[in-house]
């Protein structure tokens, strides 16, 4: 159960792989209980899963920063941060053609975005955040600076 | 200030999920937890998850039976003190025994006499000198490091990651300087 | 505003460029042409639109090129500006000196014009007063700051057959009319000058035989340490071997110039060759070590062995390669083609 | 100076409100030297600093993992730490409606997917790591359990 | 084990760009490093980025001149063993103390002579006594909770950040456990 | 395999499904109904197929629902699968006996018809032998286990005139025959049963003069715990209510049908009205506190109130509201109707 995964998680100094099966029965536990009770002990119990979710993404997320590998269901999930940090260092070291805080991009795919399509090959001028998620969809790649 | 915050709070999370000892005042029940429908006759002594039995006793349904008193505190720090530059002397306490004094806080907090004020400063004096000396000792312990099971065995879960937290500091982190900048 | 039916004035393209930077987020759809990109990626810089399309048919703002000239279109409406480099109707300021000059130069390079009286006049009088400085002089590249034998090395148009490319026989050239290595063209005096004038032009009557004193000595414009026609090379060479980003950073920040000039010294210095043309009915194929078929279109261009129908494919000891100058693709810069027969590179 | 910033983040113990314009000079430097030289020193240089933006990334994701506000260029960027810790927590708890690892999720605006274009009220099946580029881009929204 | 670790880690990358003195072995350079243009006499003295300076001191084009010596190191070891229970007794060390000493052990380690050799044993010897009385002696600041700033500015950069982190250690975290319990 | 040019029988629409779950990728277009919702949703739990559309015009696999039956259109090939469930195609296992019931019920009411002989084949053969209990019985919700006051109270088909929605009245109907209130179905005998059915029709013949015998007991299904009926309501209420994510989770996870029941139950044990029914040239507008337009409109059409021609828009002291299974939206569940003249809700 999900206060053992986390105690092992605090406990360890290593990233403990967490299987997804170990998580179905209670996923389906408290979704169960967020929709047949709406009262306060409920919801206070809610609160006390929520948390203990909450310790393990800062536990895992922490560990992963630090460069602890990251196995088990959220590891691709946490991966994010990865590419999050290779942004980040590519943006400040110079390796993006930039205009403020907006980096110009290639289109690999055609996409939609504030309801204008966008086709391979075109170009984009684009902020971070937007970046990241248009990578995570492989939609767009950044244009180096080689 | 990092890992050791969150590690910590980790602990308290997951100490919410532990069953505790108490005494049931009022019938209460049937609770459906999710995992078990839980029922409470009163007057009868029963087990329930940490978070719940705090709920309950906010309520003055159940009574936490697993507190820790004025007196053992006291007999705690005595010993303690007896030792004092001893870290081996630790005191052997409960798993659980920051959070039993959390419940022993909360129960004086909500009695709110003039005599539980005054044993709510009593008790606040007491922890503040006991966690001194035991840091103190455990300090020492990461310092000289002791590794010993038998002797860590009487820290709590806590206590052993402020253990491992400064041994580790200790252990590596000037050594690591010179490893970064010759690398 | 009306569309133009005749050449538009200065006033009507200002007009024009305040428009389109007015104009509420939407892409813009170009051609794959140094002038096209600068001014898109000016768009970019001032105005509200983020994206730029080489596809599209969804763009409220596009370039056309046609025979008969250049047209802006905005929102279905078109706007005729004749010969005169799209970047031509931006106004300008010290932070565009560059890219507009830059982009005009362009245009007049891969069109194989001069600059018309509008660009000329936007030249002399509006950049002049921001520091620009002109003059008729020979139109090799940055004969200012370089060592001649340098400058006629980096000479695209005109090529000056067996000197363009090539150290030694550029050394060798000056050295037959007294000029050393290290000379550059403030250092030799006037016979020398006119040394210098015939042998270029008799040097590429061989290949051109309508070229004159007048194709040589042009219109140059400098400014700070730029000479706008090395500057529009390099932004060629580097769009056609890298792709779009040179200009774009260029654009957004002008003092980039330094680095692609720079760069482009560097790998031109080593000199190239251009060996065998081969034409098929798809393509040209040129064995040369010159990573830029663009520069070589112009090239061959002058020579007369090709015209503008088909794309140039370079042959490389590593493979076949090619641009996005020169196919439609998605992929910038230099190339390799995979496949030489397939009809689709 | 990027030397002087993450000295600051280091030992601060709140985060610092880092400028974009404070930027810019290196990063355009930096681009330059990248755009200029390949060789050995310069590449030595340029690791530096990317080692220096790695560092910066790692103080002030550790900071915003502890709960630490952070301000500056890169605070919406960073804040997608947040996002993520929002739909970790969300799909561990329960509020979600999931098969396997996968998140039951609302189509808020047209766009395309692996060549099938997706409709506004049209319903998908999408992973973790996916839900958070789509919401980031505000094309999906997850069906929460109430 | 987190922050310290990424906190020490980002001081050494931070150290990579400060300048250091040096003695020029060869003439070198112009080097533009993107923010001006480097050259190098030979003969002479100069300063240049840490990271740079290691570079050409492993051509053999410069010395680093801002190393530490073994005398200086065991004079360093006596003066804290005088006084090893007085933590206010810390001796003043340069701020970049670690740093001057992985360039003595790069220097040392690639020499490549017996005597060469025998001196990195030695200069480590002396390093790990003193960084284990120092790390001694800022534990006991930290736990008697002095700040005195004139005592902080004897210590490293690096040494400030193991001081903060056990005082932080020592003074919130067991009082957050009773924080988050009764919350 | 053929276009079904008659009704098809069991082996053939295995093979359809089969055929559907090994298409690779795509959509899948549906009706917002219980039944498409379950079809999509195992299609979805054992396919490759991640998206679910309601106006998608390039699914390769689309759910069609006309005058003359259903059908379902793969790769533009169609097939006719007469009036019986979508879900109905699906082979059984015990994995899927509660939602391919549920499908096939919720149908079934919806579409105001009996099952038909497909579906009673599926459920006296195939789910029976994976535990299913069949009998003829009283068309009331969960007779087994819930208190008949209550089972009455959740008849929404048939509508039983003051009773359906009722707890006072139940009650009282109930002791009027000498039931008492906690009484179940088991725990009355024949003449106080005969009593029952009596009060039930002669009740519901005051709205619906062709109310029969036969309309009342009809071919009922338990599974575990479960009536199928009862089931079929929770999700139809739910549906209406929240939208699709219950539907979803109960053909993902079908032992989430406990949570949707106990939900069920807990709602409308509350008991509930059906005030004012006013025909705008829209809608249906009716004053109610009954939360799902869907089960409002079932009981209109047992009293011959309202066509299937319009959507029904409910009026709560919040305001008016309407769902997804009434109007094309692209909002789950009961949404507020900003404003009821706007054609477009």
């Amino acid at each position: 159960m999900l206060d053992e995964i986390v105690l092992n998680e605090t406990l360890k100094e290593e990233s403990t792989e967490i299987q997804l099966k170990d998580l179905y029965q209670l996923i389906s536990q408290l979704r169960k209980i967020r929709r047949k009770y709406s009262d306060d002990l409920h919801k206070k119990e809610l609160s006390v899963y929520e948390e203990l979710a909450e310790s393990l993404f800062e536990l895992r997320s922490s560990k992963l920063i630090e460069g602890i590998n990251i196995k088990g269901f959220d590891s691709e999930f946490l991966d994010i941060l990865n590419q999050m940090k290779r942004i980040y260092v590519n943006f400040i070291s110079g390796k993006y053609f930039t205009q403020e805080d907006k980096i110009l991009c290639l289109v690999k795919v055609k996409f939609s975005i504030n309801d204008m399509n966008l086709y391979p090959g075109d170009l984009i001028l684009l902020p971070l955040k937007q970046v990241l998620a248009l990578i995570t969809l492989d939609y767009i790649t950044p244009i180096e600076v080689e | 200030m990092s890992l050791l915050s969150i590690q910590l709070k980790a602990l308290s999370r997951v100490n919410m999920l532990i069953k505790k000892k108490i005494m049931v005042l009022e019938d209460w029940g049937p609770f459906d937890d999710g995992f078990e429908e839980i029922s409470l006759s009163k007057g009868s002594e029963d087990e329930v998850r940490f978070w719940l039995a705090k709920e309950l006793q906010k309520n003055s349904l159940v009574k936490i039976s697993e507190s820790i008193s004025l007196d053992e505190l006291g007999r705690i720090l005595f010993q303690e003190r007896q030792n004092i530059n001893t870290p081996a002397s630790l005191v052997k306490v409960p798993k659980d025994f920051y959070y039993r004094i959390s419940v022993l806080l909360e129960d004086l907090k909500k009695e709110n006499s003039l005599e539980a004020l005054e044993q709510l400063r009593k008790a606040r004096q007491l922890l503040e000198e006991i966690v001194s000396i035991r840091i103190r000792k455990i300090i020492q312990l990461a310092f000289l490091k002791i590794s010993d099971q038998n002797i860590l065995d009487k820290l709590t879960a806590e206590e052993i990651l402020v253990y491992r937290n400064i041994k580790y500091t200790i252990e590596h982190n000037i050594g690591d300087i010179i490893g970064y900048t010759t690398s | 505003m009306e569309n133009f039916l005749k050449e538009p004035n200065k006033d009507e393209l200002r007009q024009l460029a305040s428009r389109i930077l007015s104009e509420s987020e939407t892409c813009i759809r170009i051609s794959y042409t140094p002038d096209d990109l600068i001014f898109a990626f000016l768009v970019l810089k001032y105005g509200k639109q983020n994206s730029i399309s080489f596809t599209s048919n969804e763009c409220k703002i596009e370039l056309i090129t046609n025979d008969a000239g250049k047209i802006i279109k905005i929102n279905n409406q078109q706007f005729y500006i004749g010969r005169n480099a799209f970047t031509s109707i931006f106004p300008v300021s010290t932070d565009d000196v560059l890219p507009i000059l830059a982009g005009i130069t362009t245009s007049m390079i891969l069109e194989r014009r001069n600059y018309t009286e509008l660009e000329l006049d936007i030249i002399n009088n509006d950049l002049v007063k921001l520091g620009v400085i002109t003059e008729k002089n020979l139109k090799i590249p940055n004969y200012k700051s370089l060592p001649l034998f340098f400058s006629l090395m980096l000479s695209f148009d005109p090529y000056i057959p067996e000197v363009t490319g090539n150290r030694e026989n550029s050394i060798k050239m000056l050295k037959e009319i007294n000029i050393s290595e290290t000379d550059r063209l403030e250092d030799i005096d006037e016979a020398k000058l006119n040394s210098l004038v015939y042998k270029i032009i008799s040097n590429t009557l061989k290949i051109n035989p309508r070229f004159s004193r007048e194709n040589l000595i042009t219109d140059r414009a400098y400014y700070l340490e730029y000479d706008s026609l090395e500057l529009a090379l390099s932004l060629i060479y580097f769009l056609d071997l890298k792709g779009s980003g040179d200009l774009f950073q260029f654009t957004i920040s002008p003092n980039y110039a330094e680095t692609i000039i720079y760069k482009f010294r560097d790998e031109l210095s080593k000199g190239f060759f251009i060996k065998n043309v081969e034409e098929t009915n798809n393509y040209y194929i040129v064995e040369t070590n010159l990573k830029s078929p663009l520069l070589i279109q112009l090239i061959l261009l002058q020579m007369n062995k090709i015209k503008r129908n088909k794309p140039i494919i370079i042959k490389l000891p590593e493979g076949f390669f090619t641009s996005r100058t020169q196919v439609l693709k998605i992929k910038e810069g230099l190339n390799k083609v995979e496949d030489l027969n397939k009809g689709n590179l």
